[in-house]
């Protein structure tokens, strides 16, 4: 059982803030500085949680933000990491994934099932399809972990973007040296260390070392060049050495010139049986607890050893008056290599503190008592082979149980980053065999253990980063770096093969996922043998800790399956990200980018209902009181064929395009002849992609002869002016383009009354014989300069006024005002949609698709053939000989009873799919319903009759009609202009 | 030819930005909106002759401008945005663009004026560079400004047109928070964050968007915005 | 459950090339239905390591053409009865599968494909925003105020399945019938003499055979320059992301065209998201960024109340596009090469259906009746087969 | 993210820039045959490869040319576009 020390100099916690929090519906304290489980630890609680798949008791493990066992549910956030967590006064702290709660959780059955749930055992079962369902519903509330609150509010957290020269990932000697060595060059550098000071490893125990760690870490704070973020996770590696740096308040998006990876080594664990009990956890963590926290472990401890490190430590927790029984050394008594001067000085030192050093020993089994802690030991002589004696075994009385076996590199990142390690066999560690431009190792990352040896690394490659980033003289290669310092200490800190067999098993590799040594070798025996199948089939290291305690001992046991070394079998793939990111730090502020015209105040004020459209906002129709959505529509219809309306068509592309060869540059990207259009004059224009298909159109407007003004669809705007930029890139052509989609505002103002309306307010004479239908003239409306265009897109007189933005309001009040006489009403998306139907025109993207061509989209009349060249011209050559596959045409509806067919509802002959409903209105013009469809072509001739089939399966009768609908002789908007004006050649 | 009524403000114009201060001193973080006097681009090969013609020194290089050192002095400003592409804008009261702007249809042959209606922001004071840093992936200051330091000169009724060519700045052209920018960055020296400021510039139509967007950021980190739509 | 080969054998009647769930299916009914036992699969990496190891598990049938939704309705036919073929869970799971519409423009597609896709008998209805609030409670109706919902694609069949699993699945079958399956194999060439297919060479050495099928999203280009074969099929990557494990609390598919998003939980409790293709052309499956920023923005517009859920990883797959977003299948102007390619981001659900055309089209050499609006000709008449309107981020 | 090099603007993020395909190049649509027409318009090399591609950087809508290794994402070098004008550059 855990418990507090007595104040220390070097703690982590204030004593003098006291913390008050729930776990489990218990109150406790904890001090200022506690994290959740120091302060449940400290209280004595002897288990935290239960585990993912057998719900077993667990504990602390690594204390380093990977005790993905022991996630709680706090204050309604789910997967909270209580190791790393700092506790807060208040706290409401429950355990996650149990029935019932902690101590009584009905779930722990499955811990005695478990023998009948071996690896892939969902695989092999359940899968009935009948009774599938049921077992799924079983599983649904067996499985996840915490629990989302569907009420929590979006929380918005402002991500920001940094820069720097390099970026050093680690605060421990080697990236303290390294980030000095970069400053003192004069690069800016930024240090990050994931825990809450700087120093790691060196905080340690012996008291050179921490002098010399508390030195640099003094000179690190002392630096202008250098920016120190402590509590921040590095949490991925991408291109161009772009890092994603979290902390408990926002994503920083570092982009950093050169960076050094100085990130460590994760402990791991040693592989017996209940090795997952609470009280046995890595000797680091006890570390951590005892240094930072001031918890001591236990109050009777044991040491599974491997390293140097665990005799340290144990005379280290020994001098804090915690007695260390025993150290169970899994090396042979005669092992030169792994026994070298200081580790027999330690172990001497050792048995003079009366523990007592048992080499060549393992643990065979740990064992629970009364309230599933650890209470004891059972340790087993190793034989010569390294397997369990069938020799007695020990019963060691513990109530803690530390492992200090071995280490994995902390490599995520660099690999990321596209680094590729080997397997050191005299370390039994991976280490960077090669890295990346502008990418460095240094420290234990690097295989480099000696304190010293640290230091020198990470000045090195804190020198390389900033020579990289332009600071400083480049440093010789050293090639191998840190083979020197390795060499130098000839011992191993990591055992080749932690892990100890036991017949009745229930020794975890994976705690998250609770898997065991059979686990995977069943697996690998059923062919998952490689390290990627064996993660998929087994779900090692797919838990919420990502391998990191798992996949070194996984790929070990693999290795001794396969009898191949663990470098031939490698890792699998590292991927982002390293810890678990929010997704709220993710999203950070979430912009969405909208658009809106000139006059969208006016908009809001006459009582727009908003539709959108893009990234704009348009008014569907505006809301009058005392009318419904349709008599408003139908409102808004009538005043334009009876009287005037106006509508806001600002979201239309606007290009000019300038030049001598502009007319040329039209005719190649248009269907139509543009460099005959008249000044003046406006003309419809077609524009096609290479393959043929409909892609925009528009309306062409010449206002000089070396000056166009045309019109793209709302949608099409920024795609086509990118892609007329692109032609003009490539032809190189004497013309410029310009866009004033968002500089220029646009109204139509149309109606029979328009022109009498909007001659007193203009300088343009407005009269037939000077501006015919489709002419275009520079002006003054309400004295503000103006383009105005006498086109029929609604099929009535009207003219399409185009002004400056600034101007857009001003212009729009007054055209308002001098229509209030005659009952103007500002019209809609919805009413233009009628207006245009009436009159047959097309919308491109609604009644052509994908597909669809010229000839099939009745439109061949746009199309000059015989120009030269235009972009699609030589696929319609091939689209002509191989025949329209269907066919736009106009449809009117026949004794529909009521019904009103749907937009994309199919038209269907003897059975089979023969066309859709492309659009479709009822006209109280015409009294009647119409629409556009897309027929194949042996239904496409007018009068032919048709069968349109509702989503409900009834079937109408419509025909085929001639288009327009509505004034075919365009006498309205016309009157007396050319009449073949339209056609473009 | 009559100019332009500006009978109404559109509604990302709002009042002047206040008068011309030494900014040596670090002022408090705003964003304000910029008014002009004029504004308009120029394109086409004829466009630098052109420029000649009316006296206005043109930048030496594409990404730069001329004109007078402050933010907030409202003298004119070339900005050159490719080969033979630029950006003219007269601060409020300026006359130095009055009448000279052509006018499309009767534009000098290879000259051809573009129209510009852009919205347009200052954001300025103690913490301007963090702001930007949230909203921009660009590191302002990495670049070289040493030009841009304002002088702590009033501008007076004698200044030249525009600056002495030699003081051609840099301007950053990019992407804001998913709107194109015109950025005109002013400050320095490379060490001092809070003498940052920046003149925005962006299609008038994002303008409610990028105001507001801008506004709610610098209201998080305690800045001013007077004026700035909600 | 593999067994594994130290050597190639000198022959086979059929090579297939990739053993990812297509190359696996394939082999499987080769074997199964066509008796055809003498075939080796060849893998550069390991049995499901492709994009089959890497979708996000959804499986539908609610195209737009004709073409699609026969092909992949029979494909949902098949992946009802795989798990009691294998002798294996696949956890197939039904959950409903929605496509919102936030525009009108969205709402007409969305009663196009369920037009369609009923007059197949598929189980589509285009929805209303009602319909939408009711069956995905737990929704923003407004998405974060910016993209509203108006309604949706409601696809009953719609469902989700471990992804390795299938591979393992049809692993195992092939495999106990005598294919082999040579992991760790790369092909280095195909040997073509006189228009016709004559053997495959390999990194463990060269083989004899009449037959190849190709099966390598991701990677077909590379192959088809081996026979010199030019076709329309371009590489993006298509990236997704997992949260860690909650507790289930969305049942149904959601996909949302305008905020590029797919999203389900799996049984392990996990969110599985995606969004829409890299922009740029790319051979390499590395995560980006802006990637997650973007998915993770736009998922909390949808679900806000996860803003504390934790992204656990992300990964990417290499996807075959092709201009008409239909794949590429069938018998090829060289004799004895087979295509299966050019899956864009739907391959995962055509697995089955897939198996069974190819192994009938390898079988007999001629196109199975499923496949021919997806002939690799049909370029060079200007007969494109119309999928793009199913895409959105449809997956 | 990556960092492309525009030839007007210099190094940005390359989420500032629209991707234009590769540089292809069309055979004479006045003499070429019908099957080598419909190959240009639909077909690609889609192999990794080093490429020339169209990029445009959307702030400035400069459109450019970059020489891209499509297997490492590694831009080579960027060039102004009247580069491919008369087909691509030796």
């Amino acid at each position: 059982m855990m418990y507090r020390l007595g104040a220390h100099p070097e703690e982590w916690i204030d004593r003098s803030v006291v913390h008050s929090f729930t776990f489990e519906g218990k109150s406790y304290q904890g001090f200022g500085g506690d994290t959740i489980s120091s302060a449940l630890a400290a209280a004595g609680v002897p288990y935290l949680a239960r585990s993912f798949k057998y719900h077993r008791p667990r504990h602390i493990l690594s204390f380093a933000n990977h005790d993905s066992n022991t996630l709680f549910q706090v204050d309604g956030v789910p997967n909270v990491r209580g190791d790393v967590t700092p506790l807060a006064d208040g706290m409401s702290v429950n355990a996650v994934n149990t029935l019932g709660g902690l101590d009584h959780d009905r779930a722990r059955v499955l811990d005695w099932f478990s023998r009948w749930l071996p690896v892939g055992f969902y695989y092999k079962a359940f899968h009935s399809k009948r009774l599938f369902p049921m077992w799924e519903r079983m599983f649904r509330r067996l499985t996840g972990l915490g629990e989302v609150q569907l009420t929590a509010r979006r929380q918005t957290t402002p991500k920001i973007y940094g820069f720097c020269d390099v970026l050093v990932i680690g605060g421990g000697p080697s990236g303290l040296s390294a980030a000095l060595a970069a400053a003192s060059a004069g690069a800016r550098v930024t240090l990050v260390e994931e825990s809450a000071r700087l120093g790691g490893s060196g905080n340690g125990i012996q008291d050179g070392e921490l002098k010399t760690t508390r030195g640099l870490v003094d000179a690190v704070h002392a630096s202008p060049l250098i920016t120190v973020r402590c509590g921040t996770v590095a949490s991925a590696y991408y291109a161009d050495h772009w890092v994603a740096l979290v902390d408990d308040r926002r994503l920083t998006k570092m982009r950093a010139k050169a960076v050094v990876f100085a990130s460590g080594v994760i402990e791991q664990p040693a592989v017996f049986r209940n090795n997952d009990l609470p009280g046995v956890m890595l000797a680091s963590a006890a570390w951590r607890l005892t240094l930072r926290h001031r918890i001591a472990p236990g109050k009777n401890v044991v040491m599974v050893a491997a390293n140097l490190e665990a005799y340290r430590l144990s005379l280290d927790l020994n001098a804090q008056g915690v007695r260390v029984a025993a150290i169970i050394d899994l090396r042979a008594a005669v092992d030169g290599a792994a026994v070298n001067g200081d580790e027999t000085a330690a172990s001497a030192t050792a048995r003079v503190a009366g523990i007592e050093v048992l080499r060549g020993h393992a643990p065979y089994e740990a064992v629970a008592g009364a309230d599933g802690a650890v209470k004891a030991l059972e340790v087993v002589a190793l034989d010569a082979g390294g397997r369990p004696s069938s020799g007695t075994r020990r019963r060691i009385a513990c109530d803690a149980v530390l492992m200090s076996v071995g280490w994995a590199a902390a490599a995520n990142l660099l690999l990321q980053a596209g680094g590729k390690l080997r397997f050191a066999t005299e370390l039994q560690q991976f280490v960077p065999a090669e890295c990346p431009a502008g990418v460095w190792a240094a420290g234990r990352l690097n295989g480099v253990y000696e304190f010293d040896g640290r230091i020198a690394d990470g000045t090195r490659a804190g020198a390389q980063a900033a020579a990289h980033a332009g600071f400083g003289a480049a440093q010789p290669e050293l090639g191998d770096a840190h083979a020197g310092a390795r060499a130098a200490s000839g011992r191993c800190p990591s055992h080749p093969f932690p892990i100890i067999d036991h017949p009745s098993a229930k020794n975890f590799v994976d705690f998250d996922e609770d898997l065991q040594v059979k686990d995977l070798e069943n697996a690998a025996q059923e062919g998952f043998d490689s390290t990627e199948l064996l993660k998929r089939y087994s779900t090692v290291g797919m838990g919420p800790s990502q391998g990191k305690h798992s996949n070194m001992n996984a790929l070990r046991i693999l290795a001794r399956y396969r009898g191949l070394d663990v470098e031939r079998l490698g890792l699998t793939t590292s991927r982002p990200m390293y810890h678990p990111v929010p997704l709220k730090m993710l999203a950070g502020r979430s912009f969405n980018a909208e658009r809106r015209t000139p006059v969208d105040a006016e908009h809001q004020a006459a009582g727009a209902v908003w539709m959108p459209a893009g990234n704009w906002r348009r008014p569907e129709y505006y809301a009058v009181a005392g009318e419904t959505r349709s008599q408003s529509i139908q409102a808004e219809v009538r005043a334009v064929r009876e009287s005037v309306g106006l509508i806001d068509v600002g979201t239309l592309g606007k290009i000019e395009i300038y030049g001598p060869d502009a007319g040329l540059f039209l005719d190649r990207v248009y269907t139509g002849r543009f460099s005959n259009l008249a000044v003046g004059m406006t003309r419809y224009g077609l524009m096609l992609d290479e393959s043929g298909v409909i892609i925009d159109d528009g309306v062409i407007a010449r206002l000089a002869a070396d000056l166009y003004y045309f019109t793209t669809t709302t949608g099409g705007s920024a795609t086509v002016f990118r892609e007329l930029l692109r032609l003009n890139a490539l032809w190189g052509l004497d013309c410029v383009l310009v866009n004033l989609t968002g500089h220029r505002a646009a109204f139509n103002f149309a109606g029979p009354v328009s022109r009498e309306l909007l001659q007193p307010l203009t300088d343009v004479p407005l009269d037939e014989a000077h501006f015919p239908f489709l002419g275009v003239r520079s002006g003054h409306v309400a004295g503000v300069d103006a383009r105005v265009l006498r086109v029929g897109f609604v099929g009535e007189l009207g003219y399409e006024i185009h002004v400056a933005a600034g101007d857009a309001a001003y212009l729009w009040r007054a055209l308002c005002a001098a229509g209030r006489p005659r009952h103007l009403r500002p019209f809609g998306v919805e009413a233009q949609r009628v207006l245009r139907l009436e009159k047959g025109h097309l919308i491109v993207g609604q009644d052509t698709d994908g597909l669809t061509d010229p000839f099939e989209a009745n439109a061949a009349w746009a199309v000059a053939m015989q120009k030269p060249f235009f972009i699609g011209q030589r696929s319609l050559k091939i689209l002509k000989v191989r025949g329209p596959r269907q066919i736009l045409v106009g449809i009117e509806v026949v004794d529909a009873g009521g019904r009103m067919p749907k937009e994309c509802h199919l038209i269907i002959d003897r059975g089979a799919i023969a066309g859709r409903v492309t659009s479709i209105v009822h006209s109280t013009t015409l009294g009647k319903t119409i629409g556009l469809a897309m027929l194949t072509p042996g239904l496409a001739q007018v009068g032919n009759e048709i069968e349109i089939r509702t989503e409900l399966g009834v079937m109408l009768k419509a025909r085929v009609v001639p288009t327009p609908f509505y004034d075919p002789k365009g006498t309205r908007q016309r009157a007396a202009a050319p009449v073949r004006e339209v056609a473009a050649v | 030819m009559t100019r332009r009524v500006r009978a109404s403000a559109p509604p990302h114009r709002f009042e002047r930005s206040p008068p011309y201060e030494d900014v040596a001193v670090v002022k408090p973080l705003s964003l304000k909106v910029r008014e002009a006097a004029d504004r308009f681009g120029l394109k086409g090969p004829g466009a630098p002759a052109w420029l000649a013609a009316q006296g206005i020194a043109m930048p030496p290089a594409p990404n730069t401008w001329l004109g007078p050192g402050g933010p907030e002095d409202e003298g004119l400003l070339v900005a050159r945005l490719g080969s033979s592409e630029f950006f003219l804008e007269d601060g409020l009261g300026g006359t130095a663009l009055r009448d000279i702007e052509p006018l499309p249809g009767a534009h000098p042959p290879g000259v051809y004026p573009v129209l510009r209606e852009d919205a347009s922001f200052l954001l300025e004071g103690q913490g301007a560079l963090d702001v930007m840093a949230q909203v921009c992936n660009v590191n302002f200051a990495d670049l070289d400004l040493a030009a841009a330091r304002p002088s702590a000169a009033r501008p007076s009724a004698a200044r030249p047109i525009v600056a002495r060519p030699s003081a051609a700045r840099p301007l950053i052209m990019t992407s804001m928070i998913g709107v194109s920018v015109l950025v005109v960055p002013h400050g320095g020296p490379r060490d001092v964050a809070d003498s940052f400021s920046f003149r925005i510039w962006c299609d008038p139509t994002f303008g409610a968007y990028l105001g507001e967007s801008l506004r709610q950021v610098v209201g998080d980190c305690g800045g001013d915005t007077p004026g700035v739509s909600v | 459950m593999f067994t594994l080969r130290d050597s190639l054998r000198p022959s086979y009647d059929v090579v297939i090339i990739g053993a990812g769930g297509h190359g696996l299916a394939a082999a499987y009914y080769l074997a199964r239905d066509h008796g055809i036992t003498n075939v080796a699969v060849l893998e550069k990496g390991y049995i499901g390591g492709g994009n089959t190891g890497r979708n996000t598990t959804i499986i539908r049938s609610n195209y737009l053409t004709p073409e699609g939704v026969k092909f992949y309705d029979e494909s949902v036919r098949l992946w009802q009865d795989l798990g009691e073929d294998f002798d294996l869970n696949l956890f197939y799971s039904t959950r409903g599968h929605y496509t919102l519409a936030h525009t009108d423009s969205a709402m007409r597609t969305m009663r196009w494909r369920a037009e369609v896709n009923k007059h197949f008998g598929v189980r589509s209805e285009a929805v209303d925003a009602a319909f939408v609030a009711r069956g995905i409670p737990s929704i923003d109706m407004s998405c974060g105020g910016h993209a509203p919902i108006l309604g949706a694609l409601y696809h009953e069949p719609g469902a989700i399945a471990r992804h390795d699993a299938v591979a393992w699945g049809y692993g195992r079958g092939a495999d106990r019938r005598g294919v082999e399956i040579h992991q760790q194999t790369e092909v280095t060439g195909i040997r073509v003499e006189g228009g016709r297919v004559v053997g495959v060479d390999t990194t463990r050495g060269s083989i004899a055979t009449p037959k190849v099928l190709c099966a390598v999203a991701g990677y077909t280009p590379r192959l088809l320059d081996m026979v010199g074969l030019k076709t329309p099929i371009y590489i993006h990557p298509l990236q997704a992301m997992v949260s860690e494990p909650v507790k289930p609390w969305l049942d149904p598919i959601i996909v949302s065209g305008s905020l590029h998003v797919y999203v389900s939980q799996t049984a392990r409790g996990e969110l599985v998201m995606g969004a829409s293709l890299d922009p740029y052309e790319l051979h390499q499956t590395r995560s980006t960024l802006d990637f997650v920023e973007g998915l993770s923005s736009h998922m909390l517009d949808m679900f806000p109340f996860l803003s504390d859920v934790k992204v656990n990883r992300q990964w990417a797959g290499l996807s075959d596009m092709t201009p008409d977003f239909a794949p590429l299948m069938g018998v090829t102007p060289v004799e004895g090469f087979y295509l299966d390619a050019g899956w864009g981001t739907w391959g995962f659900k055509a697995t089955p259906v897939c198996g069974k055309t190819m192994s009938y089209t390898v079988a007999t050499g001629r196109n199975h009746a499923l496949i021919e609006g997806f002939t690799m000709d049909r370029f060079a008449r200007y007969q494109l087969t119309g999928e793009k309107g199913a895409a959105s981020v449809g997956h | 993210m990556k960092i492309m090099v525009c030839p007007l603007n210099g190094p940005r993020p390359i989420m500032e820039f629209a991707y234009g395909g590769e540089v292809r190049v069309s055979p004479d649509p006045d003499t070429c045959s019908d099957a080598e027409w419909s190959a240009y318009i639909f077909n690609r090399s889609g192999s990794p490869g080093v490429k020339y591609e169209w990029w445009c950087h959307i702030a400035s809508g400069y459109w450019f040319i970059a020489l891209r290794d499509t297997a490492k994402d590694l831009v080579l070098r960027t060039l102004p576009a009247d580069a491919v004008r008369g087909g691509l550059p030796a």
